[in-house]
């Protein structure tokens, strides 16, 4: 019971900063819209979300600023592949270069160099009271940070946004026809533009999460290849919010399981149980989760004069 | 009718592309209540100039007049607002979406953010019976008929408070059915004031339907006229400046040995649902053996389980002799089939792929094509600029993608294809379809060559007349089935009609 | 011709802002930008050591983007290069660092194209789960990568690991599998002509033979493929292993004309880079060769300006990230043209180079 | 800084190839704490690359010694064999490798800290301090310093008390700091007490996750307490390696012509690493653990315990 509960809140812990990406990504996707980028978006993320929570003295502010960052990167993202309709799969790896040498440099220019990594107050974890008291689960789920509350209530919450709102139709429509869009009069790039920058907005809270929430403090390459996990956790969770989210926890899983495995001192080589998240993924879509379908026009650029 | 109140005027409308001027000084004007026809081959500039009118293009010169106001369009919102409602050639639906969400799709309501699906769709079930449609707004436009489809673009037209209605070819994929049930429609909604832009190439729809008609040709406005006793071959000569036949000239058919026949064949879907249901029948050397049905009847797969591309649960299928079922499409290719997709474009060419290599997409790797994998390309130019030439495919160069090809190039261009090297069973579906005169007459002339070579000829088609003047024997589909198969000289378009709704002979 | 021209002189323009901005940057931490980029030109260019250093680093560049390309001409999107070179790698080392008495002219080839069979098993196997399970191949080859560097790391503290001491490290390859260093004086070696082959074979598999030619009908179009009696899944398991088996030489020249041995975390990232050689330069071979140039003078330079200049290693990717961007965006620059030269829009249902997700 | 009295005109010139950021805060810090100290101590002008790509180990090294520096390092084993080959080109420069025991005469000598040494105190005051009998090591990559650190760790906890449970784990990676958390998270709810923290930058995850969860922590290669000071709460003690010191002794060997093509090990015995006082923890130590401390350490000074036996 308590391996079940303890595998439960590593999981969640460790599923959030990846299940928030993957929830901004959800919203660039479905407008058609492919970031490869989220990588070097959450390291923007986490850089300003531990300057702006130092600056404040608060962690949440510094999870806004991580947002707006992401956002402002988002708007320049934005720019290049749906104004210039550039390729989005490089425009992401370059941004994902970029992130890497602008947030090292930004880090030794503002922090120093110094073996005191620059640190910020972070997340505390706030019980629900009652809640929290539920056997196995209430202390995994009902005794974690503030945002893993809040990133959970997300889930419904993009799920119902994209079914039931205007906005989300059209966001919907974006990624699915654009050419049908236009002709219903809708601004195809004003919805792309939204759609990025509200994501960005996500996956830049979601490495302000990793450096406030996981950690509080902000280290050079520390996003550690979650962006691209929130990749995959989109494709395996099926373009569908509750799918991303049993996604990220699979992979939270992985982690927590793998962990739990080296604590436990199994004599299995380190590298295997490094592996397991990764075949777990691999094993799970070969399985049971088959084809998954994209939006329509995901990753295509668009033009209006086309017809 | 003396007094017309003109809504919409288009003055010296000129639209150029880079090398090309597709429209020329177009005039043209649309009075209230009333069904004017834009009548003009492919290419001649209609969707262009209903671009125009629906904000999708700018014109290069000219202005539009709305109810008297000059307007100026600079997107297709604008357009919408101003109560231009376009149902265009390839329809604009998000098939992922259901009918109620694809029409309540940039509907503009201030204030509204949330969608309140239910309410919204009470409204347009209930708007469309006002016109006589029904809809169920909860179905997804992927599952729906074209027919439908069309519905659902009408009513998202005039659910948004169109005015002028702009249809560009409409019955192109129709039943007769349909077509009169979307000519009643029409009818329905001039008698209420609503203005009809009708774009067609077919000059008898256009003269049952519409109060005027105006013929393009080549960017350029040929006349305006009344619909008032102009004939067809008038318009034809209009439209493509020179005479035009409209019968069909067929030599008797001799039919010699069976090509292609089907015993029994069934298929059934995942769910176990029928797709296919005992179908029967024999085609033979030299006859044009012609299929009608309402589309999604089941033509799509009976031509995939001839093709290969889809295996039948049960039957037997014998191309000359040979068992066909559980052959892949290459052999079948191999076995003398050629084969005219219904939708030249998703099934039949590449289109970002240039002239040569969509030519040898059936040979390529056999000799003289290619030789131990590696492919002659002198070889295949020759060959292709000889067949381009010998099927008119006009072209620069075979260096061109075919994207660049008009819709009527692209037809010949598969013809060119699939004919060159006499096949025995000529397998085609919609052949014609979104063809002008000359090209049908054209595709038509070249599967007449192929029947008193000896081919045998499989035709699908939706459009009666052409099955009716065109096959020597007709099998109608309903739902999978062969409702019965006739000589078109015994029975009249009106009972194959009858049949393809599902009533036995 | 006029247009041709025209782009060539955009992206100078714009190469040029990407490196005027990286100045800024380089400024700003109190370097002198002329002395950097001094430094950049000097350490790509600037001398034959230089310039056999740009070759070295373009030789995996060149065969990371041919497995991009590889995969993308058959409509597939493969992330995996990485971990195909890493494959790659492994299998040159086992033949490389065995077999010693082998003569130079069998034993080279031999590792070579083991180094090649690594990697098209590593990309097989995407293309094997992809038409078997329907496996996405974005995430798939994305999940291998990290597999491919976890192995290697097992390995090398492990089964391969070279007998005496402690250290992560296969045993050396043996002087006969080592890859000739071709010009005295720089580290430039035979995988470049490995690299130049591979290019060739690319180009006349692609536009010359029957596959690659399939490989093109069914990228971009599958129904089409299918209904001219291709075998679409066929087609997108051999592009796989070809896009593997290129990855996986990108490791196998590395390791045997450059590092010596297997070690953890062997690669720079040749393999993400490759995906950007291969989308700047539109999966074409020349095209190829010139984003090879750029990532390789970038690197190269990159390693002179760090060394000459003590440019950090941080602003260094700064400028590299902002001249592929600039890089995009001059290749995209043409929209802001009045009149569009695409061709009109229609529902092109199978159709499009694009594959199912971007 | 001006010149040192007494040196040539030309300035010694020293360069080093780092496999990380410089300031990850452990084995890179410590490189670049090195050089800063020779420029402070010689006047020394230094250079140094950054995370080194494996592919041109080679070629930096032959770019600082062929653009005129007297010393060139290269800051782990994996640097061993390309300096080999370059040292070779350029017989007047000297090549020193840390972590690895590689020599080779005249030019090429190596710098190696006793690892299993400091793993083996580490793990004997875990040992002897831990009220719950479970110590932890989190460990980054599986290299030698690492290994061989996490191996001296269990073995002198175990020659503590052979029922003591001595878990040693690793992230695979220097970067993964929620990883390293996490892992440390794990290791103190399966009752660990004091961790050690040998990760280099995913340290900072350790210590984060022992001051969250309640646990004490020994730092590697540097006097935490000095450079982390906002965990003092939890900072039981490190293990130092004065590698500045011991590097710039090095570096002016060479200056001066004293330099020898060898091995050099640092260790207990010559005071370049020691055990860092306890401190604000001194409470927690009693006198007679203190003393049991002190003379563990006195033995692996002289010689009394020999470590070859539990390698
Ligand atoms: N986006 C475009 N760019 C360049 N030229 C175009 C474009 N759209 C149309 N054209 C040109 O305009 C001409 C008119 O095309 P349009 O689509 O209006 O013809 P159409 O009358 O609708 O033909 P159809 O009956 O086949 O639909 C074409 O011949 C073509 O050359
Ligand atoms: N971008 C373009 N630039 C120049 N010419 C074009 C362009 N696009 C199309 N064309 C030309 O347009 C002509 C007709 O194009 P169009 O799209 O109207 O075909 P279509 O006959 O209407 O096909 P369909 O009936 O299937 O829609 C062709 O002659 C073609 O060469
Ligand atoms: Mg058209
Ligand atoms: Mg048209």
């Amino acid at each position: 019971m308590e391996l079940l509960s303890y595998l439960l809140a590593t999981d969640l812990r460790m599923a959030a900063p990846i299940l928030i990406a993957a929830l901004g990504l959800l919203f660039m996707e479905k407008s058609g819209v492919v970031n490869i980028g989220c990588e070097g978006m959450m390291l923007f993320g986490t850089f300003f979300g531990v300057f702006f929570a130092r600056l404040s003295g608060s962690p949440w502010i510094g999870l806004l600023f991580a947002g707006m960052t992401g956002m402002v990167i988002g708007l320049f993202f934005a720019f290049i592949v749906v104004t210039l309709r550039a390729n989005q799969i490089v425009t992401g790896i370059a941004l994902n270069i970029i992130a890497q040498g602008a947030t090292s440099t930004l880090n030794r220019l503002i922090f120093g160099v110094s073996s005191q990594a620059a640190n910020a107050p972070g997340f505390e974890v706030v019980p629900i009271p009652l809640l929290s008291k539920i056997p196995v689960i209430g202390d995994s789920l009902f005794n974690q940070m503030g945002p893993i509350y809040l990133a959970l209530l997300l889930v419904p919450l993009i799920r119902w946004f994209m079914m039931k709102t205007t906005m989300g139709l059209k966001i919907r429509a974006v990624g699915e026809h654009p050419h049908s869009a236009d002709t219903a009069g809708i601004n195809v790039r004003s919805v792309r533009y939204g759609s990025i920058l509200a994501g960005s907005f996500l996956v830049g809270a979601a490495g302000g999460f990793l450096s406030l929430g996981i950690l509080s403090l902000f280290s050079e390459n520390m996003v550690s290849g979650r962006g691209y996990i929130a990749l995959a956790v989109i494709i395996f969770g099926k373009w569908n919010s509750w799918g991303v989210l049993a996604a990220a926890l699979v992979f939270g899983l992985g982690d927590a399981v793998q962990i739990k495995m080296q604590t436990a001192g199994s004599s299995i080589p380190y590298q295997f149980l490094m592996m397991l998240p990764y075949i777990l993924t691999i094993l799970a879509l070969s399985g049971f989760v088959g084809k998954a379908e994209s939006p329509a026009a995901s990753g295509k650029p668009f033009r209006n004069d086309e017809l | 009718m003396d007094t017309y109140e003109t809504v919409l005027e288009m003055r010296g409308i000129t639209k150029v592309f880079p090398g090309v001027v597709a429209n020329d000084a177009i005039n043209f004007d649309l009075r209230k209540g009333e069904v004017h026809a834009l009548l003009g081959e492919n290419g001649a500039g209609k969707s262009t100039l209903m671009g125009i009118l629906s904000g999708v293009y700018q014109p290069t010169e000219g202005s539009i007049v709305l109810e008297g106001a000059p307007v100026r369009f600079d997107s297709a919102r604008d357009a919408i607002h101003n109560g231009i409602g376009m149902v265009y050639q390839h329809f604009m639906l998000v098939p992922k979406l259901t009918v109620a969400e694809n029409i309540m799709l940039g509907i503009k309501r201030p204030k509204e953010p949330l969608l309140q699906i239910d309410k919204a769709s009470e409204q347009i079930v209930a708007f469309a019976r006002t016109y006589g449609m029904d809809l169920d707004p909860e179905q997804k436009v992927a599952s729906l008929t074209v027919g439908q489809q069309q519905r659902v673009e009408i009513v998202k037209a005039l659910f948004r408070g169109a005015k002028i209605l702009v249809l560009d070819e409409p019955t192109a994929v129709l039943t007769p059915k349909e077509i009169q049930e979307l000519f009643s429609m029409i009818k329905m909604l001039t008698d209420q004031n609503f203005s009809v832009i009708f774009i067609s190439h077919k000059i008898d729809e256009v003269i049952e339907i519409s109060n005027r008609i105006s013929v393009l040709r080549r960017g350029k406005l040929e006349a305006t006229i009344n619909n008032e006793g102009v004939s067809k071959e008038e318009l034809a000569g209009l439209m493509v400046g020179r005479d035009v036949s409209f019968c069909v000239e067929k030599t008797p058919c001799c039919p010699g040995d069976s090509v292609l026949a089907l015993e029994g064949v069934g298929l059934k879907d995942r769910e176990g649902r029928p797709l296919l249901k005992d179908v029967n029948f024999e085609v033979h050397e030299g006859e044009i053996f012609g299929v009608a049905g309402v589309d999604g009847n089941g033509q799509d797969e009976l031509l995939e389980v001839i093709t290969g591309l889809r295996s039948a649960s049960e039957g037997s299928v014998c191309i000359v002799g040979q068992e066909v079922l559980g052959k892949s499409p290459r052999q079948i290719l191999e076995m003398g089939l050629a084969h005219i997709p219904a939708d030249r474009q998703a099934r039949g060419l590449v289109l970002s792929m240039d002239i040569k290599e969509n030519f040898i997409i059936n040979d390529y790797y056999r000799s003289p094509h290619s030789k131990r994998d590696i492919i002659s390309w002198p070889f295949v130019r020759k060959h292709t600029k000889e067949n381009i030439e010998r099927f008119d495919v006009r072209t620069s160069s075979i260096d061109t993608p075919v994207s660049t090809l008009s819709g009527g190039n692209q037809q010949k261009l598969i013809l060119a294809r699939e004919l060159h090297g006499k096949p025995v069973l000529l397998a085609a579906m919609h052949a014609t379809r979104g063809l002008d005169v000359g090209a049908i007459e054209y595709v038509h002339q070249r599967i007449l060559e192929q029947r008193a070579a000896g081919t045998a000829v499989l035709y699908i088609s939706t459009e009666l007349e052409e099955l009716m003047s065109f096959s020597d024997r007709i099998a109608v589909m309903f739902r999978g089935e062969i409702m019965g198969i006739v000589r078109p000289e015994e029975v009249t378009i009106d009972q194959i009609g009858l049949m393809m709704a599902g009533s036995i002979t | 011709m006029n247009r041709r021209l025209n782009t060539i002189l955009v992206q100078c323009v714009s190469i040029t802002v990407a490196f005027a901005l990286g100045a800024v940057v380089i400024k700003m931490i109190g370097i002198s930008p002329l002395f950097a980029y001094g430094a950049l030109l000097n350490g790509s260019f600037g001398s034959i050591n230089a310039i056999g250093e740009t070759l070295v680093k373009m030789t995996p560049l060149i065969l990371t983007g041919l497995s991009y390309a590889f995969a993308a001409r058959a409509g597939l999107i493969n992330i995996g290069a990485e971990g195909q070179l890493y494959v790659g790698g492994i299998l040159a080392t086992l033949v490389g660092s065995n077999f010693a008495g082998l003569p130079m002219i069998i034993h080279v080839p031999f590792a070579v194209a083991a180094a090649f069979a690594g990697g098209a098993v590593w990309g097989g196997l995407v293309g094997l789960l992809k038409v078997k399970f329907g496996a996405n191949e974005i995430i798939t080859t994305v999940m291998l990568n990290y597999i491919a560097i976890y192995l290697v790391s097992f390995l090398v503290t492990g089964p391969m690991k070279a007998p005496p001491g402690t250290m992560p490290e296969s045993r050396p390859i043996v002087d006969s599998a080592q890859l000739v260093r071709i010009l005295p004086g720089t580290r430039l070696h035979i995988g470049i002509f490995i690299a130049l082959l591979a290019l060739l074979f690319y180009y006349f598999f692609i536009f010359k033979m029957r596959q690659g030619y399939e490989m093109r009908v069914v990228g971009n179009n599958m129904e089409s493929a299918r209904a001219a009696g291709m075998r679409p899944q066929r087609t997108m398991v051999l592009a796989m292993l070809l896009a593997g088996g290129m990855g996986g030489l990108a490791g196998g020249v590395e390791i045997l004309g450059i590092q010596g041995r297997l070690l953890q975390s062997f690669s720079p990232g040749y393999g993400f880079d490759g995906i950007a050689v291969a989308l700047v330069g539109v999966n074409n071979p020349v095209g190829i060769v010139l984003g090879a140039l750029l990532f390789g003078f970038l690197r190269a330079g990159g390693n002179r300006m760090q060394l000459i200049a003590q440019v950090p290693v941080s602003v260094i990717y700064v400028v590299q990230g902002l001249v592929i961007t600039f890089v995009i965006i001059g290749q995209n620059l043409h929209v802001f043209q009045k009149v569009g030269v695409n061709r009109p829009f229609r529902r092109k249902t199978g159709d499009g180079p694009a594959p199912e997700v971007l | 800084e001006g010149q040192k009295e007494g040196e040539s005109s030309d300035q010694l010139k020293v360069a080093a190839l780092l496999p990380g950021p410089i300031n990850d805060g452990g084995w890179n810090t410590n490189m670049y704490d090195s050089l800063k100290f020779m420029e402070k101590e010689l006047g020394a002008k230094i250079a140094y690359t950054e995370r080194t790509p494996a592919s041109d180990y080679e070629e930096i090294f032959r770019g600082y010694a062929a653009s005129g520096y007297n010393i060139v390092f290269g800051h782990g084993f994996e640097f061993g064999e390309p300096a080999e080959k370059v040292a070779k080109e350029f017989p007047d420069v000297t090549f020193i490798i840390t972590s690895t025991s590689i020599s080779q005469p005249p030019n090429l000598g190596s710098f190696l800290v006793d690892d299993f040494q400091c793993g083996f105190v580490q793990g004997a005051v875990a040992a002897i301090l831990s009220k719950s009998g479970i110590v932890g090591y989190v460990g980054g990559m599986e290299i030698p310093p690492i290994v061989n650190q996490s191996k001296g760790f269990v073995a002198g906890a175990k020659y503590v008390d052979k029922s003591i449970d001595a878990k040693a784990l690793l992230t695979g990676s220097f970067e993964d700091i929620a990883k390293a958390k996490e892992m440390s998270k794990s290791l103190i709810a399966e009752g660990a007490d004091i961790l050690v923290a040998d990760a280099d930058e995913s340290n900072h995850g350790v210590i984060e996750a022992v001051e969250e969860a309640g646990a004490l922590v020994i730092g590697s290669s540097g006097d935490i307490y000095e450079t982390v000071p906002d965990a003092r709460d939890v900072i039981l003690t490190s293990m130092t390696e004065n590698m500045p010191k011991g590097l710039t002794v090095l570096a002016k060997s060479v200056a001066d012509g004293t330099f020898e093509a060898k091995n050099y090990i640092i260790g207990l015995h010559d005071g370049a690493v020691a055990l860092a006082p306890f401190r604000d923890k001194a409470s927690l130590v009693s006198a007679d653990q203190q003393a049991q401390i002190d003379k563990i350490i006195q033995d692996l000074k002289d010689g009394t315990i020999d470590l070859n036996q539990y390698k």
